[in-house]
């Protein structure tokens, strides 16, 4: 949703519009991601900036037509730069009853309902809990409802090709049943003449995918053109819409999801590094598409190891570290909890690696397939023993590519491994990337000593250099052989110490070592500062939800500046006087309050919470009131 | 990455490190690094070209000890860190060093899933059947009814078998070895030395300080010969101290003979074969003392691609393939568009 | 702690709990839950004197649908958690769900414990050969070669065999069972029930949406015959769609016959014996399609005494020779002083 | 040390003291422990308070005369009121090379330092890395040295003993090696002498321990009384001391250790609820010997599962528990880093349990033999999700009885996990313990359902009562059969929801839960806080330097005062109030500054630490210098 868009009021023909979201809600198997995608892919070619959610069931394949079944895609397509993948609903696809059921309340009111009719049959109704059908008890009257035969408008398309078919001689290879499953088409295409979208790529798109299967293409086809000529024929829609081009920075654009974002990073870091990745992790939602994607990067020369639990894909990447390469294990809650013991040698060790926690709802198992923010204090705190670690965390999608790439450059630098936080959301979103140009990133410079650094040709593995770095001896090197473990090591040596005073130093040092990163990282940016007096201070996935929420605050008049942290352990170095600039600060967190307690113990700053622990993003409109709210609160600021 | 062989030559000398030994005196851990170092002395590699990879116990100590890379690592993970350093660095002579409450308690499943996938590692596992540094609980190698600190009215656990678990696994390279005779230790160590694949190697040690004795059957050179039964490929199960006892197959079981008696001749007695089948191995591997004697040597040894050997071929064949992947296009992807500056639509 | 079961009769219904079975489709997962509803139900043990403990995947939300008590606890650790349930409460009947990865991966060292120990449970391994749950990873019984999301160029790691790891731990009770084969799978599930010690059940299950046909040597009704051998305790190994079909021990190897060819009768097949010698069961287990037929039913029915039973028993004896603790003279111990009221010392 | 004792100045005959603190060190083999205990043993019978720690070393047994394997165990007895084990040394009994090297710091001036002369010869030297006798080279000067030919001296009594029983016509059994074994008794007897204490004790403990070995029985009594008449009749001794009776409350008195404490206190809370005690353990230092010593209480139905590994252990727990018992797991640094994600699924569940970690220096395995306080950051945040748990820490050794009961009723009146925090230095020291009466403990209720308790005969195992904890039906009871697991449930229900505003409201009410505890907790406790500007909070095993130091800043007219908190979370309720009391906070911790992080950010006051990472206890001095300090420091503070 941006800002002023006028609501759909009635009129006649095209409307303009700044920007609409769209959600296709369906059965797990009726297609929906897949619906979703093309009509993204289709808004984004034509030169929208776009930005989707998709929102799957946390079972493989629930029985159809149950609500625990729905799965959902939203797509949030603007004519302005945005951020998330929008609020409330401008338009709703519902396939069945159970995926109305679940989305209805998003649905803004007066927005646009579009169901398949066919499938609102007894079963159905009582699979979703409704005792009689919505579409008929006046309980929609809110919305512009078209309810449409779409299953059988579709069967019919189909069945026209068979005919052709048949006279053409030929046999014709779909049933019923598959002829059916083209319905997810029919809406896209009815979809596509609602905002006036070319068809152009889906066309393309269904060329390729099903060029070996002619049937099954021209069906698609068929059925896809059904649903576009529905709704420029039949009478029930009153008008279509129209949102223009993006003013987007030129140059050539991809859609691209945070966990393929993150793999990209991982896999042109190493590169850059001139070390080829490995990569050690143990499946688990949402981070496992790292892996599938990692998987297929084998030209790159990246090694994918399997492993058999997270615990061994830790320590395996402890291994690989130390055998001098680019080395990263990536997994979320219950998973990251399993390797809190080897990341506590990993900082012993003062080893090079990546460790990626995709987070998701928790505690527990909790909510695998939904988004959270609450392993910000457990990736910062959460260890045995005083064990600090850098901690980063990407803001958007897109920029997990950006984070890959500095996670690495500060481990190699530091010599340190460093922790970087996503989250679901960010994992399954999507947003229009500038693909940059390879060639214009700088490279990553690794050392690795090959003449001994201690007096007498001796070889001290814990020297340090200016950044509190030690050196990195690769095993093979003549001259350097040396031991590393988990006890506590004398400075420069190395070797296992009990000194009692040597173990305070050390402790200092390693802390020293991840507070010294701040120094050559960026400062804090902060959006809209000048004249504010409420700071609002976020990080991770959030993003693109302040900054909206943010924006729409300052467009009426509040005084209100957005600053995202990118690097959550050592916090940036010009944080403090930022804080000090601000008489109140606010901090919008999908947690119970983590990075607000952390500012507060640090900042010693009477910064308010703003929490919401419900597996799903922040809405900007929420944020918006909520924020105002606490502003014009005279209680809490300093 | 490493610098040639050329003719350097080794002594012991140049595969000790500078740290104090630390072991208890007189613990078995003392004659298996012993052995250790003259082995890899005689086998001509330089100590650069080799990493010592350990979890926590007494035997862990070990890579403290060789002037080699190594690693102290955490309890139970030996394998699975030596795993990700061999996939990295297969030009590596990796050895693992583990005791048995590192690698069958904490750390079974590592040890299972290394051995099955073949990684080429030596692995070498101090059975004290106690655990040593946290001073003397009883091990999942401990006998059942053993009395120790956490088991004061005796321990009720059956106790794991090592080398069954190993078989279970499809191990390539199976053996077993004595601390106390350092001969046939170090004829085991070069045979595992030269296994391409997971070779694993359980060594009876004694610890005299938590649990002396415990192997005195396979140690004391008295008792020894008619205890256990040493392993030699295309060789009768011969043993005792005469010679004259034997193994024999007798039906699907095995039974002890006497040369000599009951009309048992050498020529009936079972023959050992290292390429035999899984199960064969496994049931020679469970003899033990006193209804058998105790397998040691070389029980089995079969080729078998490895882990670390096929990630890479994998790479090196797509690679073949296809090329080398262009990063450009890699993260340019398949589906993509182009923004010119903005001009209205339509 | 519970009602005695009287003459209460019980219906499948009264082990199904109300929540909606959630599997996909088609899974193989839900002939198995009726298996088990069916074989409980007979039994006439009440639902309350029941636990299910699972740990996390497809097969792992089981217990949610059976009117038990139950836990659907972490991954992996189901047996784990199930050991401390069945120490306190060994009058429990106590199950434990699992999966190839649940059991065999991340939960691999707790299965291989589980079993050693002999801890009165029945695990059915639901083996689909697949990570059903997280959408289609190949798993540590994948074979070589799979093609999956996360091994888009084939899988190279060497499968775990469920049964040889669990025999290799010295398994009392070893069962194979096919899901589509409910009559069997039952007959399977009531040994289990009834034997005491832990009854490592593994299932050949369909995953008909990552997986499907894995198994189909051993469920296609037209396949069965030739790809699976039936085995019953003290039945020769008699397999093949007209029963033409044996195995045969030729020296130390295992071979398959065709009765009535090269002078082969019944009377030389090997004849099951579920009390034999491990190595014998190992063998067995390890026979598969197309080579061997796949054993399935009873493998291996052996006598040990339960963990639970004897971690109970020890605490009753030490009680029976020593009487109950006195709680006071505990925590008083064995040195004591008095202080009376300071006076002044000498 | 006591705060007025004089220092030893020359004297004749007998001197009084307040209080004395003498360390026996050797080598691992020559029994520095067993000599120690037993003159703590007869110190306590005598009538002094006392407070011990021992210091072992990590091998299990190093190579003899290394400085490594140097043991040691510290003494502190006293006429008053004594909360710790000393600072500096009245007397330092060395018996190598090695033991001198590696505690003569701790000497203080003017302190006694005996030694045994006769392993003073050139390998224990150089072993000790002495390139010349210290004996002989001045650098003892500020020291009364007493070097005694102790081996000597103590073969020649065995030889005494061998002559006679000769003379008897009897065999004799001990070779010339059984021997020299008994010199750590010939210090005993010396050090007995020099603080005038009685032998009987250890007469008799000796003749219960060797009973069944004559000759060692009396070789030992001989060289104990040899070492006594040494101190009696040699020349170099001036004086000796006498250290008075303590004004004890009267009762019947024990030595009590931490961990045996803590098992204790874990049996009798099993006998207090009825229900048999179910602990699941792997080994690990420092927490070990709680397993050792409930194996031992069969008697009372305790079952100890030494599991597989960490994560078995809590696993197997957390069955117990759901079976219905009164279940615990102890470990320490790493392994209960292992135990992460199942104390998560014990957080969803709901179960009551008991997680105990005596903490140990880290990170990784950082310093396993030694004392810190650097995991009460991971016990509070470390999980992932909002994970909100109890966390009790004990302060002294005496008190892990207490804490252990405590930690049982709360999780039973709550239906929680609790954790434990003690600590190398409480699990291992020692102090005088007034032993209870048993039946005047509370009985601890805990109360299953028989009957439904939801509509229709429903049961509803997450239905709340007035402290949030929901039912806790046993296995086995007909009609309320349940499943429950990690994923987030229902309210009330408990089945599987997936709902948004249930999670939250379900994190809200588990973070409710634990908060509430705090409602039925004693109030926070000061120490001296009536005219107080500066409050020291502190809490765990820094208890007894915390109170010392402050005792000793009050009697030199500081306002001071001390809260040692039991409860890390919640905390007190009161603690606000008494923070605002106070003008400064000052928080000392043996950790980078913990404890001082959270109630900066809960209070928002301007908490100072007071940190120390050595892997060593607070010295009573150290600790008073440095709040001297800081207290006077205008820069700090409110
Ligand atoms: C995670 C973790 N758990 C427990 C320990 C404590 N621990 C160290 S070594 C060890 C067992 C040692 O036994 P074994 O592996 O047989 O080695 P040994 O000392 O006998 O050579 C244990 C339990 C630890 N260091 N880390
Ligand atoms: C600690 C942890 N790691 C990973 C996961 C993700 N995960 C859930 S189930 C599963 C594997 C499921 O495979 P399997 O046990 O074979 O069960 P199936 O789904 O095939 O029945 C994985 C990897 C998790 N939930 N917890
Ligand atoms: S405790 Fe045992 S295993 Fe450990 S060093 Fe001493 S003798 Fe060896
Ligand atoms: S994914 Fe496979 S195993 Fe899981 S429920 Fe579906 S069919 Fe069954
Ligand atoms: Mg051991
Ligand atoms: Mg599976």
């Amino acid at each position: 949703m941006s800002v002023d868009s006028p609501s759909h009021g009635p009129a006649k023909a095209t409307m303009d519009l700044h920007s609409a979201t769209v959600r296709f809600a369906g059965d797990s198997g009726d297609g929906m991601q897949l619906t979703g995608m093309q009509f993204t892919n289709t808004s984004a070619i034509f030169g929208n900036d776009v930005s989707t959610f998709p929102d799957f069931p946390a079972e493989i394949r629930a029985p159809a037509g149950t609500v625990y079944g729905v799965s959902g895609f939203q797509l949030h397509f603007s004519s302005e730069d945005i951020f998330t993948p929008g609020d409330e609903l401008d338009t709703l696809v519902a396939m069945n009853p159970a995926a109305l059921k679940m989305n209805i309340a998003e649905l803004k009111k007066g927005g646009i309902l579009i169901t398949n009719l066919d499938s609102f049959n007894d079963q159905n109704l009582k699979l979703a809990g409704y005792s009689h059908s919505p579409l008929v008890d006046g309980s929609l009257d809110n919305y512009r409802v078209h309810s449409v035969r779409m299953t059988e408008a579709t069967l019919k398309a189909v069945e026209e090709l068979e005919a052709l078919r048949k006279e053409e001689g030929k046999e014709f290879s779909l049933s019923k049943k598959d002829a059916a499953r083209c319905k997810n088409f029919f809406a896209l295409g009815l979809v596509c003449w609602l905002y006036g979208r070319k068809m152009d790529p889906i066309v393309q798109f269904i060329n390729d995918k099903f060029a070996k299967k002619a049937d099954v293409r021209d069906a698609n086809l068929r059925v896809l053109n059904a649903g576009f000529y529905y709704g420029e024929t039949a009478e029930i829609f009153q008008n279509n819409f129209k949102v223009r081009k993006a003013a987007l920075p030129p140059g050539k654009y991809r859609e691209m999801r945070g966990n393929e974002a993150l793999a990209l990073g991982l896999t042109v870091a190493s590169q850059l590094a001139g070390k080829p990745l490995f990569y050690g992790s143990y499946p688990i939602t949402p981070a496992t598409d790292i892996l599938h994607e990692l998987a297929k990067h084998k030209s790159f020369g990246v090694r994918t190891f399997q492993a058999e639990d997270e615990i061994a894909a830790i320590a395996s990447t402890i291994g690989a570290a130390f055998a001098g390469t680019l080395a990263a294990t990536a997994s979320s809650g219950p998973g990251v909890a399993l390797k809190g013991e080897a990341m506590g040698l990993a900082v012993m060790l003062e080893l090079p690696l990546i460790i990626i926690n995709v987070q998701r709802g928790g505690p527990s198992t909790g909510l695998p397939t939904k988004t959270e923010q609450a392993d910000l204090l457990q990736a910062i705190l959460g260890r045995n023993g005083e064990c600090p670690m850098v901690v980063l965390a990407a803001a958007r999608p897109t920029e997990c590519f950006d984070i890959a790439i500095q996670a690495a450059r500060i481990a190699f630098r530091s010599m340190t491994p460093v922790l970087v936080l996503t989250d679901g959301y960010l994992a399954n979103s999507t947003e229009p990337w500038l693909v940059p140009d390879v060639s214009s990133l700088d490279p990553i410079e690794v050392e690795h000593p090959t003449e001994p650094n201690g007096p007498d040709g001796a070889y001290l593995p814990y020297k340090r250099d200016e950044w509190l770095a030690r050196p990195w001896a690769l095993p093979g090197t003549p001259g350097l052989m040396h031991r590393i473990g988990g006890l506590e090591k004398a400075a420069e040596t190395g070797n296992v110490s009990y000194d009692p005073s040597n173990h305070e130093r050390m402790v200092q040092m390693r802390q020293a070592k991840v507070d010294k990163v701040a120094e050559y990282l960026p400062e804090q940016e902060v959006f809209g500062q000048e004249d504010a007096e409420t700071l609002v201070i976020g990080w991770g996935g959030t993003y693109g939800a302040l900054r909206e929420a943010c924006t729409m605050l300052r467009a009426k008049g509040h005084k209100v500046s957005h600053a995202h942290l990118r690097c959550l352990n050592p916090f940036p170095r010009n944080l403090g006087e930022i804080i000090k600039r601000h008489k109140r600060v606010l901090v919008p967190e999908l947690n119970g309050g983590q990075l607000c307690m952390l500012l507060r113990a640090k900042y010693l700053v009477d910064a308010q919470s703003i929490t919401k622990i419900k597996g799903r993003p922040f809405m900007v409109t929420e944020l918006y009131e909520r924020i105002e709210a606490m502003m014009t609160d005279k209680t809490n600021g300093k | 990455m490493t610098t040639a062989t050329e003719d350097r030559k080794f002594t012991v000398a140049d595969f000790a490190s500078s740290q104090d030994v630390r072991w208890c005196p007189g613990c078995g851990d003392y004659s298996v690094l012993a052995a250790v170092k003259k082995v890899l002395a005689e086998e001509g590699i330089p100590p650069e070209q080799y990493a010592f990879i350990s979890g926590i116990g007494c035997s862990s100590r070990f890579p403290y000890y060789m002037n080699t890379y190594g690693m102290h690592s955490i309890h139970g993970r030996a394998t699975a860190v030596a795993t990700g350093f061999k996939i990295v660095r297969p030009d590596m002579q990796t050895w693992v060093i583990t005791g048995d409450g590192d690698a069958l308690s904490i750390g079974g499943n590592h040890t299972i899933h290394t051995i099955r996938r073949n990684v080429d590692l030596k692995i070498l596992l101090f059975n004290n059947e106690i655990y040593g540094l946290t001073k003397g609980q009883y091990s999942p190698t401990s006998p059942q009814g053993k009395v120790t600190k956490s088991t004061p009215f005796g321990s009720i656990d059956d106790p794991l078998h090592p080398l069954s678990i190993a078989l279970g696994a499809n191990a390539s390279f199976v053996a077993r070895a004595v601390d106390m005779h350092p001969k046939h230790l170090m004829g085991v160590l070069r045979r595992a030395h030269h296994h391409k694949g997971t070779a694993f190697v359980e060594i009876y040690q004694n610890c005299n300080i938590f649990n002396d004795g415990a192997f005195s059957h396979a140690q004391d050179r008295k008792l020894r010969a008619d205890n256990v039964v040493e392993l030699v490929h295309g060789e009768p199960l011969v043993f005792g101290a005469k010679l004259d006892k034997g193994v024999v197959l007798d039906g699907q079981n095995l039974r002890v003979v006497t040369i000599g008696e009951d009309g048992f001749t050498k020529d009936d007695l079972l023959v050992h074969d290292e390429k035999a089948d899984l199960s064969i191995h496994f049931r020679m591997a469970r003899m033990r003392s006193p209804e058998f004697p105790d397998a040691i040597g070389v029980i089995r040894c079969v080729e078998r691609p490895t882990y670390d050997g096929m990630v890479n071929a994998q790479i090196e064949n797509v690679i073949a393939k296809r090329g080398r992947g262009d990063l450009q296009e890699l993260i340019t992807g398949r589906s993509t568009w182009d923004v010119a500056e903005v001009d209205e639509d339509e």
